[in-house]
């Protein structure tokens, strides 16, 4: 186990330097940006008067490095500054988003993780059948569709033919629980199409990678009966790859997400950030971006460490 | 066949057909075999790879790997034609009645459970034994096959348990339902001979105990002649004879038989080394070596290899052998000592080595299958060496691959423009052995070069190599373990054991007593030709003290 | 009573029978009609079927909104600010559902001769939703938030004639200027110019969000939603709805779908493409309103070639503005004659002649400019409105009949007004509704104007611009408008296409009144006051 | 009951008995499965609803045939080690070779095929299909089959330009740390992973803030986005080949890096390698796409799928396809390679489950 823990903190220490070179990338990518804040925020209205007075208000007028190693130094104590715009705190204008995106994202896992492994167990077992090239084809189809195309195709048909669900997933703070599931079933649906295909496929295929393992063989020359091979047999020898591809899609449910909460008006970090970037709100985008590959991080970490709980060899030393 | 009588028939495979999909068709596998297999018979299937032994182990369970058909001939087993039985049938009979033993144990054990978990997996399924019973049956079986702490080995994962137990282990598994036969599927061919011999005995031993039938499929003619009432021999697909282990072996009817016999015979006058002050080639001087991480595998390690000689480095694996290769090559700078050609120091690590150093000393590999890129056309992978050291070019470059074609006995007109993988595992070792030779070096490092291979190929390359030494003078370092082929081809030999050099010397002193007790150990342990081999050798070494060397 | 009255009266009275006119409205207009006011009241109450009712939740799907939107009035800037801004603020004054300048928290005003100075008198009916009164301090501390060297508010050009806002009293606010101007009252109808409480120091608390306006906020996301609910004791007529939800909707599609599947009651905006479709579902009514809004295509007077009059007039002339407010707008616009001066405003010239498709007429000016074969860039992008990339691709295919290679650049959409507009020769730029021919034109076309977007330069039309100004006579100011029109549009460095219509819509139970506002969406802003529920 | 439904059944059964007469159990399972269904779909659906069936079963079996000839045409005009390759193909990546092969056809010769100018507007908007227009006009009146047609270069070339260039970089660098190892292997990782970890949409619309819409920077910003995975599997790949002995034999030969690259890791990585190439050309077309949905896209008049999409899709609530059809033309493209892809990685893989 100490083995373990010592490759989780240098994972850890790997995983810092790793946002800290993603700070200083988007920090320098903001200030590459055409225009700044108070242009932004002043839009068509600016004058060059009004520009100015914003920018000293704001502090834009110091020079980049500068601000970047104060937000850097405020960052390292857990402060990571104050919106530009609205004044707020930023770990407040963030953290409700987040939340809304985590909830989202956990919504969607929960429908298409369990579906996809047991799919995926399902069409490997039943591998090279019709269900299985037809399973095939489908899956196929769900990754190779654009997103927003998703979203509006479901939209047409559970909302605006149908009306079992709203087209809108926007959220109020008195709603229940199960009015919120109700609220926000259709970008759930539309990122579990998303994600299930490409977890399903990896399950398959990682079971199937190892059914001419010898082990396999010598399962099946034990007289244990297909569905046990592959149950017992082949999946517990699999989950390394499983794990990995559903860390992926966690990550991606997550960060990835910005084009379905603009189709269902989801208010997640997504939106904010492309709001945010439009702004030049820097602590934003940059709290949002790290927030982001930080999830990467942490998600790649956990994938790793659950390869290593899953494999005996590394969980029993000899 | 006089032991056994007709009635107490358990196997009858009837003029059985197999086909392998390749290359879009169906091609034959199996060309009709017939075997008969009576109860408590132990037949030994012999020969070398793709003579379909183990696809014929497999059809007797009623079992066609996939890619492969049983297309005619009948399979009966105990009554039962298993051609014609269903899918669930047939699996009805595997692990309850007719049981397998893989060649590797440590693949064919499933990493994720418990030893003891798959044990009891047939048994449980198949309601013979409650899981309880199952369990202490097969502490039982562990303890009959000399498994150290037989009620706590089953609790451990596969991984951590060495190869010799965990083949043992596999055997127990195969017994937990008392099956009427088991396929012994070359199970002793990945482990090393001293650990053999304790497999070998206890696989013997068990069968006697439980009367089991088995079909006992291996390469090594030694092995099966310690284990099988019967041998059959098989060539390509076909029976080339069969009859009773002794009659077989001192009578072979077939000249196929007697040139798999007459393998044995290869051997060469052993050279001493020059007298005239001539420096060794390499000389390997109080080497140690250790990979990151810090544990040491090579401990004081020294050793000359004289111009035209061949010096054997022989230990079991993880004695050090490969790794003093790696040394010498440069790929692994020692941690001090240090390595001279030809008396002058050569740099530790290969990138700072000269051209010409490296070009001196050439390596052949053990798979030709990884040692030669797939990719690239035979032509390439002779001549490029010679153009990148002598830099040859158009036609002297082709005159020059012809030539190396010639010398390792393969028609350049033929060979020059083939990729590896339509050649056949003798002709890419040739072509590994050329491409050493194309850069005209003065030494090669030979690393299991033979162990790979059939015998009757590796023969050939052991001869080849022979002779290219005579002509052209080349000096060898002989990595292996099979003291058959040091007997055959070494002038002197090093015996290493977890990374210490144990013994060295001339040839024909290592192999006459006195020996340092683990040269000894390692010599009695090659398995021989007389049926009784094994039975004596336990007598004089007590079965206690194989359990010791088991778990080495 | 003439004849023309009373055909008047008698469509106002089926238009309150349809339930189509407000109360107000409906008193309005007849009155205007010649009736006195206790007779229209009766005849109110015989005709409307449906009068305004009072109840319900308005859902409000509103489609320009930013999370990082604020309640600081200087820098409202996206929709859902501004039509918020008209719902939980006052103004001083109103633009009315007819064009006309009504009463806020002004109950009435007046200038001086020169129209130099202005005198506004307060309404004592009106409190904050904090329950302060609104007094005299709190409109001169929120007019001085946009005014003073360190001002971040972008109504800074807006009061640079402001010499000094003094009060009399608690309810008088004194306004002088610098000079005069006649349409300092319409003015005060800008969006930044929101009356908030004022603090101890004359600063405002607009942190805090409150204000004096119809609905108070009760909570709100910025760039998700706003849930407000009725100020009782609003000191004008409306507000009809119990609580109105603001949603922010950015896609045109979620805004359309929310619409069609009933998830709102109401959007700003609906896409121009689908608006046939929509008008076929008989829930849903599409609200298509003349604004004053348009799109300019300005091109530098300095710079060549556009410093050629008739260069520029080719370009004029080589534009097919029935195709593309066909194709572009499906017909939700005003044809544009090429001065930026809207029959939506007041003082609309009607006797100009317009400007046709004219590519051979263009083709002889060119020629006569020896600039046969003339290639142009136009720099537009997705932001400045939601068909000014195909607009231009429209143009450059009407162009190649006159000769002229219009290449389009679409420029990135964010920063398009700091990076293109101004510094690009030609370009597409998007102007809101101005309320006023004075204010659009001294932003936009006087010699000295920071946002002289044609750097066009005119002796004689400045002059009239100054002159107009101060002028209180309307026959007058009409005359001075209608040469100055001319000079824009035969010397002037901006093609003007269209003016666009608003088009928005509302579920088939939304009351609306007969009028609705052009000054924005969605009835001038304010929907939230004027609308009802009809069932 | 019709003689529709009649005939819908009779077909049915006979091909399901003939099916089981010769012992071909999946095609009879299929059948007749097929019937059972039908009995349920004719229900609640009626006779429509069994002509879908028959419609989208004909549409199958049409594009089986399709696909199925045009692999006979494949095998017999290439070369014997071709064509042995190709025999092996499923049917699902000949119908994917097929699109493939129209699509490039459809990009090279776009100016021919399409009946009207890429940007030419020949009537009004939205107007209805007519033997001129075969799917009606766009929201400028102009032709949308032609636009589809340029769109297919313009989107296709665009994907294809930025997924080569992303290879380049990518398998390069990998092939570089496999063979560097070391200190330049950990600097790409930690580049890669720099790279992965920050969202791909958001890291192209800043960049594509920053450097404006051009193509040029679409195609390079992409290319660093989809690097990384590249690199990622290179690396992978070519720390598997770097082990070998071959490898080991070269280096002690002295060669140098650029040689062990080019002549003995990339001849025996190009099998996977292919295979990625085809996912990421996928990944690459839908984050193009999404691009342009999001407005970030090629610039105008040029036809492009993606804002195709986006230009109509409102017109998606109103049950008008017009919209979908680009969309459907990405989809269909994607699911066209990943057939050749799924088949390639099977091949390469060396799965043989029967």
């Amino acid at each position: 186990m100490g083995d373990l823990t010592s490759l989780v903190f240098k994972r850890l220490g790997l995983g810092l330097l790793t946002l800290l070179v993603v700070s200083i990338l988007i920090f320098f990518a903001v200030e590459l940006l055409p225009g700044d804040i108070a242009q932004a925020v002043l839009g068509q209205g600016a004058t060059e008067e009004t520009v100015n007075a914003m920018r000293q208000q704001l502090g834009l007028d110091r020079p980049a490095p500068v601000r970047y190693l104060d937000w850097l130094a405020g960052a390292v104590q857990g402060d990571f500054g104050v919106s530009l715009v609205s004044g707020d705190r930023v770990s407040s204008a963030i953290s409700e988003r987040f939340i809304n995106t985590l909830f989202l994202a956990a919504y969607a896992a929960a429908i298409a993780v369990p579906i996809s492994i047991v799919l995926g167990v399902v069409v490997a077992l039943l591998r090279n059948t019709l269900f299985d090239r037809v399973a095939n084809v489908l899956t196929l189809t769900s990754i190779s569709s654009p997103e927003f195309f998703l979203g509006y195709i479901l939209i047409l048909y559970l909302s605006v033919k149908t009306g079992m669900f709203p087209a809108l997933a926007s959220l109020k703070s008195d709603m229940g629980f199960f009015e919120l599931l109700h609220r926000t079933f259709l970008p759930a649906l539309t990122l579990v199409l998303v994600v299930t295909a490409h977890m399903m496929r990896m399950t398959r295929a990682a079971i199937i990678n190892l059914l001419a393992s010898p082990y396999i063989e010598m399962a099946r020359l034990k007289g244990t009966p297909p569905w046990k091979v592959i149950v017992r047999h082949a999946l517990p020898n699999a989950w390394a790859p499983i794990i990995n591809v559903v860390a992926l899609n966690l990550a991606y449910l997550i960060t990835g997400v910005v084009l379905v909460e603009v189709v269902f008006v989801y208010p997640g970090i997504g939106q904010l950030l492309v709001d945010a970037v439009a702004k030049r709100d820097f602590p934003i985008v940059q709290a949002c971006c790290l927030i982001f590959a930080a999830t990467f991080i942490l998600l790649n970490l956990m994938a790793d460490v659950g390869a290593i709980l899953t494999n005996p060899r590394l969980r029993h030393p000899k | 066949m006089t032991k056994f009588s007709d009635k107490d028939v358990l196997l009858e495979i009837r003029d059985l057909k197999i086909e392998g999909y390749s290359d879009e068709t169906w091609v034959p596998i199996i060309k009709g075999v017939d075997l008969t297999l009576h109860r408590g018979e132990v037949m030994g299937l012999i020969g070398e790879s793709g003579a379909g032994k183990s696809t014929i182990g497999a059809a007797a369970m009623g079992y066609a790997r996939d890619g492969t058909r049983i297309s005619d001939g009948s399979i009966e087993f105990d009554g039962m034609e298993l051609t014609t039985a269903t899918e669930s049938e047939r699996r009805a009979l595997r692990g309850s009645r007719i049981a397998y033993v893989a060649q590797s144990a440590a693949a064919s054990f499933n990493p994720a459970h418990k030893i003891i978990d798959q044990h009891t997996e047939a048994p449980v399924h198949y309601r013979i034994q409650k899981r309880m019973e199952a369990q202490e049956d097969a502490m039982e079986l562990y303890e009959r096959l000399r498994l150290p702490n037989p009620q706590e080995i089953g609790f451990r994962y596969p991984h951590q348990v060495s190869g010799g137990q965990l083949q043992r282990a596999m055997t127990a598994m195969a017994m937990a339902c008392r099956p009427d036969l088991i396929i012994f599927d070359e199970p002793t061919t990945a482990l090393d001979v001293t650990t053999q011999i304790e497999v070998l005995a206890a696989i013997r031993d068990i069968v006697d105990q439980f009367n089991t039938a088995a079909i006992y499929i291996t390469h090594d003619l030694a092995v099966v002649a310690q284990m099988a009432d019967t041998i059959k021999v098989l060539l390509r697909g076909e029976e080339v004879e069969e009859a009773p282990t002794e009659q077989m072996l001192d009578n072979p009817q077939e000249d196929y038989t007697k040139s798999l016999w007459a393998v044995r015979s290869f051997q060469r006058p052993q050279k001493s080394r020059p007298t005239d002050g001539t420096l060794p080639v390499i000389s390997v001087k109080n080497v140690d070596a250790a990979y990151t991480g810090g544990v040491k595998v090579l401990d004081d390690v020294s050793f000359d290899v004289y111009p035209g000689m061949t010096v054997a480095v022989v230990g079991e694996s993880g004695s050090g052998k490969s790794t003093t290769a790696r040394v010498i090559t440069g790929l692994l700078p020692p941690s001090s000592g240090e390595v001279l050609f030809k008396g002058e120091p050569l740099p530790p690590r290969y990138q700072d080595r000269k051209r010409d150093q490296l070009r001196q000393a050439q390596m052949i590999y053990q798979m030709a299958d990884t040692a030669l890129n797939p990719k690239v056309r035979i032509n390439e992978i002779i001549g490029r060496p010679a153009q990148f050291y002598s830099g040859l070019r158009g036609q002297a470059l082709k005159q020059r691959v012809d030539e190396l074609l010639d010398l390792i006995e393969l028609e350049p007109a033929k060979f020059y423009n083939r990729y590896p993988p339509e050649l056949s595992g003798g002709q890419k070792q040739r072509i590994g052995i050329a491409r050493a030779l194309a850069a005209e070096p003065d030494f090669i490092i030979c690393d299991e070069v033979t162990s790979a291979l059939d015998q009757l190929v590796a023969e050939g390359i052991l001869k080849l190599l022979d002779r290219l030494q005579k002509e052209l003078g080349l000096a060898y370092m002989f990595i292996t373990h099979d003291l058959a082929t040091v007997r055959s081809i070494a002038d002197e030999v090093v015996v290493m054991q977890n990374g210490k050099v144990v013994e060295q010397g001339p040839k024909e002193e290592m192999f006459t007593p006195p020996h340092h007790p683990y040269t000894d150990l390692l010599l009695s342990s090659v398995p021989e030709m007389d049926p009784n081999w094994l039975t004596t050798l336990l007598e004089e070494r007590g079965v206690d003290n194989i359990g010791d060397a088991a778990d080495v | 009573m003439s004849k023309k009255n009373q055909n008047l009266i008698d469509r106002i009275a089926e238009e309150a029978r349809k339930g189509r006119i407000s109360r107000r409205d409906f008193m309005h207009y007849s009155v205007a009609a010649g009736l006195t006011a206790s007779t229209a009241t009766g005849l109110w109450t015989t005709s409307a079927a449906a009068q305004p009712k009072s109840g319900g939740t308005f859902r409000w799907g509103i489609h320009d909104g930013n999370t990082s939107d604020t309640h600081d009035p200087g820098t409202y800037l996206t929709r859902v600010m501004i039509f918020l801004a008209h719902t939980h603020r006052s103004y001083l004054t109103m633009i009315n559902g007819d064009g006309s300048l009504g009463p806020d928290l002004a109950d009435s005003w007046e200038a001086s001769e020169d129209a130099s100075e202005w005198t506004f008198k307060l309404t004592e009916n009106a409190s904050f939703h904090s329950g302060k009164k609104v007094t005299a301090d709190d409109v001169i501390a929120s007019l001085n938030h946009h005014r003073g060297d360190d001002t971040t508010s972008a109504a800074k050009a807006l009061l640079t004639d402001v010499t000094d806002i003094t009060k009399d009293g608690d309810y008088v606010v004194k306004v002088a200027l610098s000079r005069g101007n006649a349409d300092f009252p319409w003015l005060m109808t800008d969006y930044h110019l929101a009356i908030c409480p004022a603090n101890d120091d004359g600063t405002i608390d607009w942190k805090s969000g409150d204000g004096s306006g119809p609905y108070k906020i009760d909570n709100g996301e910025f760039g998700v939603q706003f849930s407000l609910s009725r100020h009782d004791g609003w000191h004008r007529e409306g507000a009809y709805f119990d609580k109105v939800e603001m949603i922010t909707l950015n896609d045109p599609n979620a805004r359309q779908t929310a619409l069609v599947t009933g998830d709102v009651d109401s959007v700003s905006q609906v896409d121009l493409k689908t608006m046939a479709l929509l008008q076929r579902d008989p829930n849903i009514n599409v609200l298509n309103v003349p604004s004053a809004g348009a799109i300019t295509m300005p091109m530098f007077c300095d710079t060549a070639p556009f410093d050629n009059v008739d260069v520029r007039n080719a370009l004029k002339l080589s534009i097919d503005r029935d195709d593309i407010i066909e194709k572009i707008l499906f017909g939700a616009a005003t044809k544009g004659n090429d001065f930026h001066h809207s029959p939506a405003q007041p003082y609309w010239p009607d006797d100009i002649p317009q400007r046709e498709y004219d590519p051979d007429q263009a083709k002889s000016l060119l020629k006569k400019a020896g600039a046969e074969g003339l290639t142009v860039s136009i720099s537009t992008a997705d932001s400045v409105s939601a068909g000014a990339v195909d607009m231009a691709v429209l143009y450059a295919e009407q162009a190649k009949a006159a000769g002229i290679t219009i290449n389009v650049v679409r420029e990135p959409n964010d920063g398009y007004y700091s990076d293109v507009w101004l510094k690009k020769p030609f370009c597409l730029v998007s102007w809101g509704a101005r309320p006023t021919p004075d204010v659009m034109y001294t932003l936009a076309y006087k010699d000295d104007a920071a946002w002289n977007e044609s750097h066009w330069q005119n002796e004689r039309f400045n002059e009239l611009l100054l002159q107009a100004k101060s002028e209180l006579d309307d026959t007058l100011r009409a005359e001075m408008y209608r040469e100055m029109a001319m000079l824009a549009r035969d010397d002037g460095g901006t093609i003007i296409p269209f003016f666009n219509n608003f088009v928005y819509g509302a579920r088939a139970n939304v009351g609306t009144p007969e009028n609705l506002a052009a000054s924005w969406e969605s009835d001038g802003a304010r929907a939230a006051s004027r609308w009802w529920f009809n069932d | 009951m019709s003689i529709f439904v009649i005939g819908y059944y009779a077909a049915l059964i006979a091909a399901s008995c003939l099916a089981a007469y010769y012992k071909k159990h999946g095609a009879f399972m299929l059948l007749f499965s097929l019937t059972l269904v039908s009995f349920i779909i004719g229900i609640i659906g009626g006779v429509p609803a069994l002509r879908a069936v028959t419609t989208f079963a004909g549409a199958l079996a049409l594009a089986a045939g399709t696909s199925y000839a045009f692999k006979e045409f494949l095998i017999l005009i290439s070369k014997p080690a071709l064509a042995k390759e190709l025999r092996t193909a499923p049917l699902t990546a000949s119908f994917g070779m097929f699109v493939i092969f129209t699509y490039a056809i459809a990009a090279i010769f776009a100016p021919w095929i399409a009946p009207h100018g890429e940007s030419e507007v020949i009537s009004s908007a939205f107007a209805p299909p007519d033997e001129n227009m075969l799917l009606g006009a766009d929201q400028l009146g102009r032709d949308i089959f032609s636009r589809i047609i340029y769109g297919a270069r313009n989107s296709v070339g665009l994907a294809l330009v930025a997924t080569l260039l992303a290879f380049f970089m990518g398998a390069f660098a990998g092939l570089m740390a496999a063979v560097k190892g070391g200190w330049f292997d950990q600097l790409m990782g930690r580049l890669a992973d720099v790279i992965m970890s920050i969202p791909s949409l958001i890291f192209a619309l800043l960049m594509l803030s920053i450097f404006g819409t051009n193509l040029g920077v679409i195609v390079i910003v992409v290319a660093v986005i989809y690097s990384p995975r590249v690199f990622r599997l290179t690396r992978a790949v070519a720390g598997n080949i770097v082990v070998m002995d071959y490898i080991e034999a070269a280096k002690l030969r002295g060669e140098g890096d650029w040689y062990l690259i080019r002549r003995e890791i990339l001849p025996n990585s190009t099998a996977p390698l292919v295979a990625e190439f085809g996912l990421e050309f996928c990944f690459v077309f839908l984050l193009i796409a999404g691009l342009s949905f999001l407005g970030l896209g090629i610039q105008p008049p040029t036809a492009d799928w993606g804002s195709m999409v986006r230009e109509n899709a409102t017109l998606i609530s109103f049950g008008d396809i017009t919209p979908l059809i680009p969309a459907a033309a990405i989809a269909l493209l994607t699911v066209a390679v990943n057939f050749v892809v799924d088949w390639m990685l099977f091949r390469s893989s060396g799965l043989k489950e029967q």
